[in-house]
């Protein structure tokens, strides 16, 4: 996973490597269980509705399915340049 | 050509060197975006998703390829810190006639302003936020839908 | 900044002088025309009223300045003999915000290229002859009436 | 007066001064006056709806009027830049 803006600022990190936990089949399950690690994480994933997700550096919705070896991120909308 | 990173820019040789490569272009269009100074702002501080990034923008400049006939593209976004009046953005588009031009920069300028995957903090005396994307951009980038 | 005469311009030196003139301009846009080889044109000639050019010009810049809040405005003119890949006008509109910015830069060039008093000769190995007005370009000047 | 462009090819000249002879009150008068000296002026002049006509650097209908002192011009309607 990979994270930005303050999504990176409140998780601690910009990205880490994650085997997909077993009945997480979606971003939205992922977000779910990131924020479930509490801390940082839990405040980060609190509220969905202000964040965006990319699957392979594609914009996808939340329910999106995930597969092994994705490249997902998580971020707040983008303010462009 | 697409670049993203920290580094400036000099404007003049992209123009020249965009000509160059165009061929026989009656028409350059160029933008040039600065940090503005405004309320006291000390500095624009820029993070962006790289891979994603130069991605999205070559998908965009393929796309106005596409919906114009263009001679050739130049696009640079910088990264980084940002202080008032510094360089941020260069787009320059070449093409036969300067409706294709002007057309593909503005549709270029758009994109990047509004969905390019870049998120910016704004320095202050009083310490450093986020900024919150913005409803009127939006809307300047929705016009080219179709 | 209004100029018009045979002199070639540095597009790189004047987009940088506007911006130092301009102070805190977020936006600038440009375009610069060049002289385009089709249909084996040799070069194109023009021919202007100087006295009424000038004014004309800065009429138009006035009133640019008056529908957008600008910061600075340049433009530059060619005249006399001009072969293909030549820059033959340069338009740059310096402004806080970028809509402002390209609107104003079309504008002035629809303006210049349609109603400004240039007359054009093309000359080709057959010889030399003179360029009648167009319609389309005229439409194109004719959108920002009001 | 200035003549540009082929007008000015026509009558040979860029410009000329002239006392305004006695009936003339109109740009299009002046214009069927020069029509009237023959030759490439003739030419010139022969069909001024092929013709713009300026005074004192400003575009102005044929029907308007002249005074002394006046710099009129007559050209072929613009190409621009």
């Amino acid at each position: 996973m990979l994270y930005f803006a303050w999504v990176r600022q409140k998780v601690g990190r910009s990205e880490e490597r994650l085997d997909l936990p077993a009945g997480i089949a979606t971003v939205r399950a992922l977000a779910e269980f990131l924020e479930r690690r509490g801390g940082g994480y839990a405040q980060a994933f609190a509220d969905l509705k202000r964040l965006r997700a990319a699957v392979n550096q594609e914009h996808v919705p939340f329910d999106s399915a995930l597969a092994a070896d994705d490249e997902v991120a998580f971020f707040p909308p983008v303010t462009g340049g | 050509m697409i670049r993203v990173g920290p580094d400036d820019f000099d404007a003049a040789a992209e123009l020249a060197a965009l000509h160059a490569r165009a061929g026989d272009a009656g028409a350059v269009a160029t933008f040039t975006g600065h940090v503005r100074g405004e309320d006291g702002l000390a500095a624009l501080i820029l993070e962006h998703y790289p891979a994603m990034t130069e991605r999205e923008i070559a998908r965009h400049a393929a796309e106005a390829e596409r919906r114009w006939p263009l001679l050739g593209v130049t696009v640079i976004h910088r990264v980084g810190r940002l202080v008032p009046g510094a360089r941020i953005v260069f787009v320059a588009v070449a093409a036969h006639h300067r409706r294709a031009a002007f057309e593909a920069c503005e549709f270029l300028m758009d994109y990047l302003k509004v969905h390019a995957p870049f998120w910016k903090q704004e320095e202050r005396v009083g310490g450093t936020s986020w900024v919150e994307a913005k409803t009127s951009d939006d809307d300047a980038a929705e016009r080219w839908r179709r």
